[in-house]
């Protein structure tokens, strides 16, 4: 625990100008950081808890709407943009990398691709949206759900058809909250690229790279939960 | 080190303090010092403090008579949602871990300052912006939802301004989180030397529990107030039965933080009693560990129980008993606390300062408000009481008479450090003892009028119950001047008050080791630490010259 | 003081109050066992070990057993009084079979009661003393809530969904009526009044009230001018199944789950058909939202509560009924929810479909034959119709 | 305690999980056009808890971190699972009736 209390001294004598006043050691700084960090991905847990909860509740409750809705999105883009943030996180992890062995221009460059594969998720994603709204299916006043997506299918009773207004709220709840954090990723990822070519990190001092990474792999498993939860596990009425 | 430095004759202010490290309003408001955060912090949450009560008096007023003579019911609604989300959100929640907590707790584990100080400046930035949305809600005409904020009323009832005062909530939540996040880290990782868990003073575990609570149930209700949010704003279904959504969910996930939230609003409470009594009794603390283990426990056991204010609200009978008998276990480790607090005086040397009186008022009040939990907690009962008097005198018993208490025990206590002053014995006393004398006047025929069943939230009232709102309103007029009057000496002692000198109380804690006001960094070197906390005994051998 | 100017305690009116005070006197007793105890310790120690009697204090570290004890015994309070309390919980929770039952709809700042017998009223309500009460509570917009302190009975009254409170009132006299759950502006003004009567008043008074028809009649009519009849007809070969006699037992659904039957369980296959699908039976009845305001509802629910072989829900009424006006706005509503649109599928002309050995016995042991019945037609002895059926909506 | 992230792992090793991660993106996409009953959800949720489990072992580097970053992220797991257990517990419950 106080592994820092031996170099309290050294520390004090020869500080570090990326030392902050109130460490003794960059270690410990580093230490410190990155748990904070951790403690903060547990609030989000929470935060993004509260969404997942009220799924599973009305998951429960109205499992008919839940199928009904959750035909009517799209498959196909889902997975597009599972692989795409997958990606974003391999080259998150390998700009971490790149970071750690000193390696200034593959950090850039990793971190724009991050950057760019953000892009394409958000815009795959707005292009999720504008479907939905050209198809009345974003709750409120012109909310209406009429056809099932497949063809040749009964349609859905009406009763089930205004309760997928709740699966849609809940999908646009879920995703909007992820996609905000991703637009925040984005920003501070162009704030990084920024540092980064002008050389703020090496290879002692990246704390900031890794504890974004966290972030970033963090809003990655948000959407790896999201995708079954909201695209692939209610297509089939036979459950419940 | 282990020694406090001997009290000079004529005792003078240290020349380097945290006060004069910076005069002009940058150094205030761009500070890193935790201590001056402390500072911001204290100066707003009082301005809050004084509006909630503005309020109350307001609404005290209001209840006088049986009929309504005052305000229109909307006004009276605006009047006591205003009270109830500003003494909870901005004054409660915030007392002691942002001052008393953001002030001692790197100096009681030995830190230079808190782990990230940037985040904690950047927390009373947060959340005096909560503050100016909810305020604007007060402002351009009130909000009149209850401080619980239950759909649908919430989300479909109401034309005030629900989603600014929800959304300044949700941004004071998160100041609330950044501060428990930053103490979990400072407590993990920047203890002094020799620091190990079990010499940590009991306020820091106390604090560690809370901290736990604020990080883990607060993003919950920011969460919740979003859905509450885009339901106003976008006709959503999540909470409207109309749209199929169950209004219920939102009271789950609304007390989900809000149980918690109240062991936020008394933990740190039981951290302060914890310091002042032993320091008064001159006694190391009795039952250390059990102590401390009862913090973390009521700090986890809180996050089991939150549906008992949900008994009458349709929820399964089943998943009721469940939450009734956990709220049941969580009781307990509140017992052992008392308890221990109780046998600490045992033997001891009892001084009579005004922490200490405090100390002893908060013990007395918090059990009366803690067993009439028990009351509520039990279902037989809840099903006549919930929502009525009781739950008001319950809850104040517990804030007021408990948090707020404790909070002015801890201000009294540690004022000598943060100023450098002493505050003034006489008068501090004097209004220790009309607050405790105004607070029982004021909330113990509640408790009377609750069980007869007049509801809470009644701008107007049958006239049988008028006597004991009468009693009450006298009570809380008196109350007002126990809790204005240290106001005025502790402003007073600002300029005239005694020089305090390091430790004027002779107490342990690396706090009271550094000069007072503290240096900018707190230490002007780095402590060690070599014995327990609460180790009395080599501080009693030194010269007694306590007051 | 006059006690009556300064009453210090609730009046007891109900069977259940003197168990509510019985048990809040022990924890009563409890608190000031305590609370004294502490109070007594604190100020023993305050003056006996006060600095100047006792200056040299004895450091203490603590006591295992000491902690043991006073984390054992609270413990076991804690326990009598959880168990205590759940115990009269359940009685709260469970009205008694013989129970009448009364319908209460609040809305933003009223309450409306429903008797049986068709009599409304509003802010007020009569009961009769000595016969446990059931309330079935639904609100219009907000969540309210029946609080009535004398009898020591609350609840909350909740959008789109029936909770549910008893009573049985012991004293004759009038009493607060509570909202108790905040509700808006003018929460404190939906108060009321309820009226505990002795049998024969109350007799005297529902006879007085000037009741329009039963409920169960009402309803009938809502069945009718909604369409119901179409489906429900009663036959063995019925598009929907049989009404009769579903009240109260336990439903079998198409997942093989059994339901109870209740009054939610009827609302909601009545709005939100789709939930849950009777055993043998398809997805083809639409729903009714939007269509039926509460008190149409609680007439339909009464209705259906009505059918049964022995009448026996239907002792209550009382003699009053004249000929309900026929609604034929309703009739036209009913007309256009049979329209295409909402149920284009072809419909079976049997709805038992999947004929297996279970399919003949879908619902429990219960031996309620699903004859051929129109419901409020042909077999009804009990329930006294007058009713004139509109003929136009009878299934061809 | 050693700093997280001391360890230096090898690009190879991410590629390795990368690959993972996507072949199990295509099963699951792939399983949830089947009807499975039941286990449709319970294949989803496994495979993306294990896709989770190996972005936090390796891409988070935890299974070269301090026990601590475990303990945190556990606590917090911990906790959600109240609010999802009991509240679920509640509608679950509901309808019970004895
Ligand atoms: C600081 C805040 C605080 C604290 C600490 C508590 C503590 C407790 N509260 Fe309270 N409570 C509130 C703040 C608080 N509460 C608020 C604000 C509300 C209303 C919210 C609203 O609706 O607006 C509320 C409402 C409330 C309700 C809902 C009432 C209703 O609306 O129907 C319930 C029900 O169970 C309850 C129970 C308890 C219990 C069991 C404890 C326990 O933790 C108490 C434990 C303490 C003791 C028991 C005393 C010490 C013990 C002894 C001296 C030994 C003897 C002990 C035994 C024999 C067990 N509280
Ligand atoms: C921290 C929490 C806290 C605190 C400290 C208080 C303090 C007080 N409260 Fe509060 N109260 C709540 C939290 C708190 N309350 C909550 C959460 C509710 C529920 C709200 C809801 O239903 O939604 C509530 C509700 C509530 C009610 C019920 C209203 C109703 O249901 O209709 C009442 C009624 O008596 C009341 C009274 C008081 C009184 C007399 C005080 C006194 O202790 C106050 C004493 C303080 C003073 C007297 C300050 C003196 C200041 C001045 C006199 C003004 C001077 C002004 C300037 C100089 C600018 N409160
Ligand atoms: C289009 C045909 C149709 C119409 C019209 C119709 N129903 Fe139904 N009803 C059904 C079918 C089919 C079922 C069984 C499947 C299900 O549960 O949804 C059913 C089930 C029910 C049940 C549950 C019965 C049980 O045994 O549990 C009730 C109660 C009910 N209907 C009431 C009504 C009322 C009241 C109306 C009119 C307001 C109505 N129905 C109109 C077809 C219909
Ligand atoms: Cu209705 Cu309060
Ligand atoms: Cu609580």
């Amino acid at each position: 625990m106080d592994s820092h209390a031996a170099t309290v001294e050294a520390g004090l004598h020869h500080r570090d100008p990326e030392l902050h006043n109130q460490f003794d050691t960059l270690e410990q700084q580093k230490d410190t950081a990155h748990l904070g960090m951790w403690v903060f991905l547990i609030t989000e847990i929470m935060f993004f808890g509260g969404l997942f909860g009220a799924y599973l509740v009305y998951r429960n409750l109205y499992y008919p709407a839940f199928v009904a809705g959750s035909n009517s999105i799209s498959i196909f883009w889902g997975t597009l943009n599972t692989a795409v943030l997958i990606c974003s996180s391999l080259t998150m992890a390998m700009a971490v990398h790149s970071a750690a062995i000193g390696a200034r221009k593959l950090l850039v460059g990793f971190l724009s691709l991050t950057l760019l594969l953000g892009l394409i998720f958000l815009a795959v994603k707005g292009k999720e949206y504008y479907d939905k709204w050209t198809e009345h299916h974003v709750p409120g006043a012109n909310f209406h759900f009429d056809d099932p997506e497949r063809p040749g299918e009964a349609p859905v009773p009406a009763d089930v058809a205004s309760q997928t207004s709740i699966y849609f709220s809940l999908y646009f709840a879920m995703t909007g909250m992820h996609a905000l954090h991703m637009i925040i990723g984005v920003g501070i990822l162009l704030a990084l690229i920024w540092k980064a070519s002008r050389g703020s990190f090496p290879p002692h001092h990246y704390t900031m790279v890794e504890n974004f990474g966290l972030y970033w792999h963090f809003v990655d498993i948000i959407w790896i939960f999201l995708f079954p939860l909201l695209y692939l596990i209610s297509r089939t009425p036979a459950m419940h | 080190m282990s020694t406090a430095t001997q009290v000079p004759a004529a005792l003078e202010m240290p020349r380097d303090t945290y006060l004069n490290a910076g005069y002009g309003v940058k150094s205030w408001f761009l500070t890193k010092d935790h201590k001056r955060i402390a500072i911001l912090y204290l100066v707003s949450i009082t301005m809050f403090f004084l509006f909630g009560g503005l309020m109350a008096v307001l609404i005290r007023l209001e209840l006088l008579t049986p009929a309504p003579d005052l305000f229109q019911s909307d006004t009276y609604n605006k009047l006591f949602t205003m009270h109830g989300i500003t003494m909870v959100f901005f004054f409660l929640v915030p007392s002691i871990p942002a001052t008393l907590g953001n002030f001692v707790l790197p100096m009681m584990i030995g830190a230079r300052d808190l782990a990230f100080p940037k985040v904690n400046l950047a927390s009373w930035y947060i959340f005096m912006i909560g503050a100016c949305f909810t305020f604007s809600a007060y402002i351009s005409g009130g909000v009149d939802t209850g401080w619980t904020f239950y759909t649908p009323l919430s989300t479909s009832y109401l034309n005030t301004h629900v989603v600014a005062a929800a959304l300044g909530i949700m941004i004071a939540g998160f100041a609330s989180i950044f501060t428990g996040l930053n103490f979990i880290v400072t407590t993990h990782r920047m203890r002094a030397p020799g620091m190990t868990w079990f010499r940590l003073p009991l306020f820091v575990w106390s604090m560690y529990a809370v901290s736990l609570v604020q990080v883990l149930a607060t993003p919950v209700l920011a969460i919740t107030l979003i859905l509450v949010a885009l339901e106003r704003g976008f006709h959503i279904g999540i909470f409207n039965p109309q749209l199929g959504g169950d209004p219920v969910l939102f009271q789950h996930m609304f007390w989900f933080y809000s149980h918690p939230a109240v062991y936020i609003m008394i933990l740190p409470g039981f951290g302060v009693i914890s310091e002042v009594i032993p320091c008064f009794s001159r006694k190391r603390i009795f039952g250390y560990s059990a102590v401390a283990f009862s913090s973390v426990a009521i700090g986890v056991f809180g996050f089991l129980v939150w549906a008992h204010h949900m008994f009458a609200a349709g929820i399964s009978t089943y998943s009721a008993l469940v939450f009734s008998l956990l709220s049941f276990i969580i009781a307990i480790p509140s017992a052992i606390k008392v308890f221990n607090w109780t046998a600490t005086m045992y033997k001891g040397s009892i001084h009579f300062n005004t922490p200490m009186l405090y100390a002893l008022a908060f013990i007395g009040l918090f059990t009366i408000g803690g067993l009439t939990g028990l009351f509520l907690a039990c279902l037989g009962i809840d099903m006549h009481v919930t929502a009525t008097y009781f739950v008001v005198a319950h809850f104040h018993y517990v804030m007021v008479g408990g948090m707020l208490v404790a909070y002015l025990a801890g201000l009294h206590f540690w004022w000598p450090k943060m100023t450098g002053r002493m505050y003034p014995e006489p008068p501090a006393q004097l209004s220790a003892l009309i607050t405790f004398i105004g607070f029982n006047i004021t909330f113990f025929p509640q408790f009377v009028l609750g069980y007869m069943g007049m509801p809470r939230r009644y701008h107007t009232y049958p006239p049988e119950f008028q006597v004991l709102n009468v009693l009450s309103t006298a009570g809380a007029s008196v109350l007002a001047v126990g809790l204005l009057l240290p106001m005025f000496y502790l402003l007073w002692s600002l300029k005239y008050g005694e020089i305090a000198g390091n430790n004027p109380y002779r107490a342990t804690g690396l706090e009271w080791q550094t000069e007072s006001p503290p240096p900018m960094h707190n230490f002007h070197e780095t402590p060690i630490v070599t014995q327990e906390a609460y180790d009395y005994e080599s501080m009693n051998e030194e010269e007694v010259v306590i007051g | 003081m006059l006690p009556q100017y300064f009453p210090l305690f609730p009046e007891s009116a109900s069977t259940l109050s003197p168990r509510v005070d019985a048990l809040f006197f022990f924890i009563f007793g409890v608190t000031i066992f305590f609370t004294v105890l502490v109070a007594l310790l604190i100020c023993v120690f305050a003056v006996k070990y006060r600095k100047d009697k006792h200056p040299v204090p004895v450091q203490i570290h603590g006591s295992i057993p000491l902690e043991i004890f006073w984390t054992l015994v609270p413990l076991g309070i804690a326990m009598v009084i959880f168990a205590w309390g759940a115990v009269l919980f359940f009685q709260e929770k469970h009205p008694p079979k013989s129970s009448m039952d009364i319908y209460g709809v609040g809305k933003q700042w009223m309450w409306k009661f429903q008797h049986p017998g068709g009599q409304r009223e509003i802010n007020n309500l009569h009961v009769p003393v000595g016969r446990p009460v059931r309330m079935t509570l639904i609100s219009q917009d907000v969540i309210h809530d029946f609080f009535v302190p004398a009898f020591r009975a609350q609840m909350d009254v909740i959008p789109g969904r029936y909770t549910y409170t008893w009573f049985e009132a012991t004293k004759p006299g009038v009493y607060h009526l509570f909202c108790n759950q905040y509700c808006g502006t003018k929460h404190s003004g939906m108060v009321g009044e309820v009226t505990a009567m002795s049998p024969d008043d109350y007799e005297a008074w529902l006879r007085g009230a000037g009741a329009f028809g039963s409920l169960a009649t009402h309803g009938q009519n809502v069945f009718a001018s909604m369409g119901c009849p179409t489906c429900h007809t009663g036959a063995d070969n019925a598009r929907g199944p049989n009404l009769y006699n579903i009240y109260g037992r336990m439903e079998r659904m198409s997942d093989n789950r059994l339901v109870h039957v209740d009054e939610s369980y009827i609302r909601e296959s009545i709005l939100n058909p789709s939930a849950k699908i009777v055993y043998g039976f398809q997805n083809i009845m639409p729903t009714f939202q939007g269509q039926l305001n509460e008190d149409e509802m609680i007439e339909l629910i009464e209705y259906i509560k009505s059918l049964t072989y022995n009448g026996q829900l239907l002792q209550l009424q009382t003699n009053t009924q004249q000929e309900p006006p026929v609604n034929l706005d309703k009739i036209q509503k009913g007309v256009d929810v049979m329209q295409p649109g909402t149920n284009t599928t072809p419909m079976p002309r049997t709805s038992a479909v999947p004929v297996t050995q279970e399919a003949q016995e879908p619902s429990t042991a219960e031996p309620a034959p699903r004859q051929v019945v129109v419901p409020g037609k042909q077999k009804a002895p009990a329930k006294p119709s007058t009713t004139a059926r509109p003929k136009g909506e009878q299934h061809p | 305690m050693s700093a997280a992230g001391e360890h230096i792992v090898s690009p190879k090793l991410y590629v390795l999980i990368w690959i993972i991660l996507l072949c199990f993106t295509g099963l699951t996409t792939a399983a949830a056009f089947g009807d499975f009953g039941i286990f449709n959800p319970i294949i989803a949720l496994a495979i993306a808890f294990t896709k989770a489990i190996l972005v936090v072992l390796f891409f988070m580097h935890v299974k070269y971190s301090p026990r601590m970053t475990a303990l945190v992220i556990g606590c917090g797991l911990f906790f959600l699972s109240i609010l999802m257990v009991l509240t679920t517990a509640d509608y679950i419950s509901r309808g019970w009736m004895f």
